[in-house]
C-alpha cells in the first residue's frame, strides 16, 4: 500500500506542476494565481498521502496549515492592486 | 477485510487523481479566467476530497481520521473564499459583460 | 492573539459571554476540533480549556449570535449534502475539460436575493461556489447576486432559488412563496 | 519512484525560481515566488525535516505573500512619479545579490569532509531536555543563545520599519491594511477562520515541544489571522504609541533573557536550565515567544505609522 499512495502522490505532483504551465502564460495576476492555488491543493494532498505511506503523522500538519493558509494569496492580490489604499489619508473610511 | 479497505483506497485515491488531472486540464484548456475558476475550484477540491476519503481506512487511529476530514473542510471553504476573491479580483480589472 | 488594540476593554464582559448558550456551544465545538488535532491526554485537557476559551471569544466578536435560533436539522442536512454536491460539480467540470469539444455555454446570471445582505448571505455565495456550474462573482443592483454560469442552457436561476430556500430554513425562515 | 518525485519537485522549483527572476512584472513576480514557497515546504516534506516544512507553509504561504504584495501596492505611486532607481542603484544590488548568490553556491557545493556535526552528540543528551522534539531541543537548549539573539532581531525590524515613520506620523497607526474594494467573501473568510486559526497556532506551539512544530510556525499562523481581521476592516492596526503593544512586542524575548538570568542562579549559567525544570521553563519561554512573534508580524506586514496620533 505505500507504494501506490507514494505513486499517487508524485502523479499530483506532477499534474499540479503542469499546471504551473498557467502560471507561466496567465495572461493575468489572477491566472497566474490559479496555478499557484492548484499547486496549494495539491501540496496538501500530497502532504497527506505521503503521512499516510511514511506512517510520519506529523506530516499532516503540513496539510493543516496549507489548508488554513489557502486563501490568503487570493486575499493578498487585492492588496497589490492599483487604487488599494495605503497611504495616509486615504485609508479612512 | 483489509484486502476490501486496500482496494477501497486504491479506487478512491485513483479517482481523486482524475479529478487532479480534470482540474489541470480545465485549468489548461478553459478559455477564460472566469470558466478556469470553476476548474480550480470544484475539480481539485472533489480530488483531495476523494484523496481524504480513500485515506480515512489507513489510518492509524480515529482524531488523525477526523483531521483529514477538518483539513478538507478547511480546503472547502478556503476555497469557496479565494475563487470568488479571485472571480472579483478579474471583474474589476477585464472589462467582462 | 495579537489583537492588542481591540482587547481589553471587554475583559470584565468575556467570561460571561463565553458562558451564554450560544458560547457554550462554540466551546464545546472548539474545545473538540482541539482534541481532533492534538490527540486526548490529561495535560492536553488543561492546555485545551484556555485555548478554547479565547477562540470562543474571538468568534463571538467577529460572528455575535443572532437572536434568530438556527434550524440544526436542515443545517445537517445542508452539510450532508455537501460531499454529494461536490462530487456532482467535479464531475460536471471533469466532463466538459475531457471531452474534445470542450462543450460550455458560460454567462452571467442575475440573481434577485432574498437574503439580507451580510454574513448569511456570504455564506450562501460561499455554497453556490461549491455547486455545479455556478460561481458568484460580485454584487448587482440592490439585492442581485451576479453569478458566472458554466452552461446557461441550465435553470440556473431556479435551481439557485430552490438552494436559497434550503438555506432559508436553517435561518429558521419558512419560504414564503418559493 | 522517488526518484520521479524529486526529479519533478527539481524541474518545477528551477522553473519557478527563474521564472522569478526573469519576469518583469513584479506583481507576477511574487506570485511565483509564492509557488516558490509551497514547491519548497514540500522539498522539506520530502527531506522529512517536518518542522522546516512547517515554516515554510506557514511563511511561504501566508505572510511572504501579504509583505511582497503590500510592498508592491506601495510602490505603484513611487512608480507614477517616475522615482525609480537609477542604473547605478540597479547594477550594485544586482551585484550584491551575485556576490551573496556565489558565496552560498561555495558553501553548499564545496562541504569539509568529513561532515562537521553535532547531530550525534545531540542526540545522545536530549533526555536531559525532556523535550520529544529534537529541532526544538537545539534551538531553545543547545544554542539557546542564537535563538534568543534572532528574537531580539525581530524586535529590532520592528524598531527598524517603525524609523521609516515621518515625524509627523510618530506614535500613529500604520496605513490600513484595508482592501478598497469591499468583498463579502473576505468578509466571511475573516469572521469564520481566526478562531480555528487560533486553535491551531496554540497547537502548533503546544505540540511543538515533542513533535514537529513550534513557536515561529505557532506565531506566523496567529499574525495571519490578525492580518486577515486587518485586511477585511475588522480590526485596525493599533497606533504604534501604545504602551501595551510595545509590551507584548517585547514579552517574549524579556521572558527569555529573565529565564537566562534564572539559569545562572539555579545552574550556574545563562541559559542553562536544571534538568527538572527545563521542560516548563522552555514551554513557557516558547509560549511568550509565540505571542510576541504574532504580534512583531503583524506590525511588519502593517508598516510604519502612516496617519498622525488620534487626539
Amino acid at each position: 500500500m505505500p507504494e501506490f499512495l507514494y505513486a499517487a502522490a508524485a502523479l499530483v505532483l506532477l499534474l499540479t506542476g503542469l499546471g504551473l504551465m498557467r502560471m507561466l502564460w496567465g495572461p493575468s495576476p489572477a491566472d497566474r494565481l490559479m496555478a499557484a492555488q492548484l499547486l496549494g491543493t495539491g501540496g496538501g494532498a500530497i502532504a497527506l498521502l505521503i503521512a499516510i505511506a511514511s506512517g510520519t503523522m506529523a506530516i499532516i500538519d503540513i496539510a493543516l496549515t496549507l489548508a488554513l493558509l489557502a486563501a490568503f494569496a487570493a486575499v493578498a492580490l487585492t492588496l497589490g492592486e492599483p487604487g488599494t489604499k495605503t497611504r495616509a489619508g486615504e485609508g479612512e473610511q | 477485510m483489509s484486502v476490501v479497505l486496500d482496494a477501497f483506497t486504491v479506487i478512491t485515491v485513483t479517482a481523486g487523481l482524475v479529478f487532479f488531472l480534470a482540474g489541470t486540464v480545465g485549468l489548461l484548456r478553459f478559455p477564460d479566467a472566469l470558466t478556469r475558476l470553476h476548474a480550480l475550484t470544484k475539480a481539485d477540491n472533489l480530488g483531495l476530497g476523494l484523496i481524504v476519503l480513500g485515506l480515512l481506512p489507513q489510518c492509524p487511529d480515529i482524531t488523525s481520521a477526523l483531521k483529514l476530514i477538518a483539513i478538507w473542510v478547511l480546503v472547502q471553504f478556503a476555497g469557496a473564499s479565494a475563487s470568488q476573491l479571485i472571480a472579483q479580483f478579474v471583474r474589476r480589472n477585464e472589462p467582462g459583460p | 492573539m495579537g489583537g492588542g488594540a481591540m482587547a481589553v476593554q471587554t475583559r470584565s464582559g468575556a467570561i460571561g459571554a463565553i458562558a451564554s448558550a450560544a458560547g457554550l456551544r462554540r466551546f464545546v465545538f472548539y474545545f473538540g476540533f482541539w482534541f481532533i488535532l492534538i490527540g486526548v491526554s490529561p495535560i492536553n485537557l488543561i492546555v485545551g480549556l484556555p485555548t478554547a476559551a479565547v477562540a470562543v471569544w474571538v468568534s463571538l466578536r467577529l460572528l455575535p449570535p443572532g437572536d434568530r435560533s438556527l434550524s440544526y436539522g436542515a443545517l445537517a442536512g445542508l452539510l450532508l449534502r455537501l460531499p454529494w454536491q461536490s462530487l456532482v460539480a467535479g464531475i460536471d467540470i471533469a466532463r466538459r475539460a475531457f471531452d474534445p469539444r470542450m462543450p460550455l455555454r458560460t454567462g452571467f446570471v442575475v440573481f434577485p436575493s432574498r437574503l439580507p445582505p451580510g454574513s448569511a448571505r456570504d455564506a450562501f455565495c460561499a455554497l453556490m461556489s461549491l455547486q455545479p456550474g455556478t460561481l458568484p462573482v460580485g454584487a448587482g443592483e440592490k439585492d442581485d447576486i451576479l453569478f458566472h454560469c458554466l452552461d446557461t442552457a441550465q435553470p440556473v436561476a431556479a435551481q439557485l432559488a430552490a438552494e436559497e430556500a434550503r438555506f432559508l430554513r436553517i435561518l429558521g425562515q419558512e419560504p414564503r412563496n418559493a | 519512484m522517488s526518484l520521479l518525485v524529486d526529479l519533478v519537485l527539481v524541474a518545477l522549483i528551477l522553473m519557478a525560481a527563474v521564472w522569478t527572476v526573469l519576469v518583469r512584472d513584479r506583481r507576477d513576480a511574487v506570485i511565483a515566488f509564492i509557488v516558490l514557497g509551497l514547491l519548497l515546504s514540500l522539498v522539506w516534506m520530502r527531506l522529512y525535516a517536518v518542522d522546516v516544512a512547517l515554516t515554510e507553509a506557514a511563511v511561504g504561504g501566508g505572510a511572504t505573500g501579504l509583505v511582497l504584495l503590500r510592498a508592491c501596492a506601495r510602490l505603484l505611486p513611487v512608480e507614477a512619479e517616475g522615482r525609480l532607481p537609477g542604473p547605478g542603484t540597479q547594477i550594485a544590488a544586482g551585484l550584491l545579490s551575485a556576490i551573496a548568490a556565489a558565496g552560498l553556491a561555495a558553501v553548499v557545493l564545496s562541504p569539509p569532509v568529513p561532515y562537521p556535526s553535532l547531530a550525534a552528540l545531540a542526540a545522545e543528551n536530549i533526555h536531559q531536555v525532556g523535550l520529544g522534539n529534537p529541532v526544538t531541543a537545539v534551538l531553545l537548549a543547545y544554542r539557546s543563545l542564537d535563538t534568543l539573539l534572532e528574537k531580539v532581531v525581530l524586535v529590532l525590524a520592528v524598531i527598524g520599519v517603525w524609523a521609516l515613520t515621518p515625524d509627523a506620523f510618530w506614535g500613529g497607526a500604520p496605513g490600513s491594511l484595508k482592501s478598497k474594494h469591499a468583498s463579502g467573501a473576505l468578509d466571511l473568510l475573516a469572521r469564520v477562520l481566526p478562531p480555528f486559526g487560533i486553535v491551531v497556532g496554540i497547537y502548533l506551539v503546544w505540540n511543538g515541544a515533542d513533535h514537529p512544530g513550534g513557536t515561529f510556525q505557532g506565531g506566523t499562523v496567529l499574525a495571519a489571522m490578525w492580518l486577515l481581521m486587518m485586511m477585511a476592516d475588522l480590526a485596525d492596526p493599533p497606533e504604534i504609541r501604545l504602551k501595551r503593544l510595545r509590551r507584548l512586542v517585547v514579552f517574549g524575548p524579556a521572558v527569555f533573557i529573565a529565564a537566562g538570568f534564572a539559569g545562572i542562579f539555579m545552574s550556574g549559567w545563562f541559559l542553562s536550565y536544571p534538568p527538572d525544570y527545563a521542560k516548563p521553563i522552555i514551554v513557557a519561554v516558547e509560549a511568550a515567544l509565540a505571542l510576541s512573534i504574532a504580534v512583531i508580524l503583524g506590525l511588519l506586514v502593517a508598516g510604519p505609522a502612516a496617519e498622525p496620533p488620534k487626539r
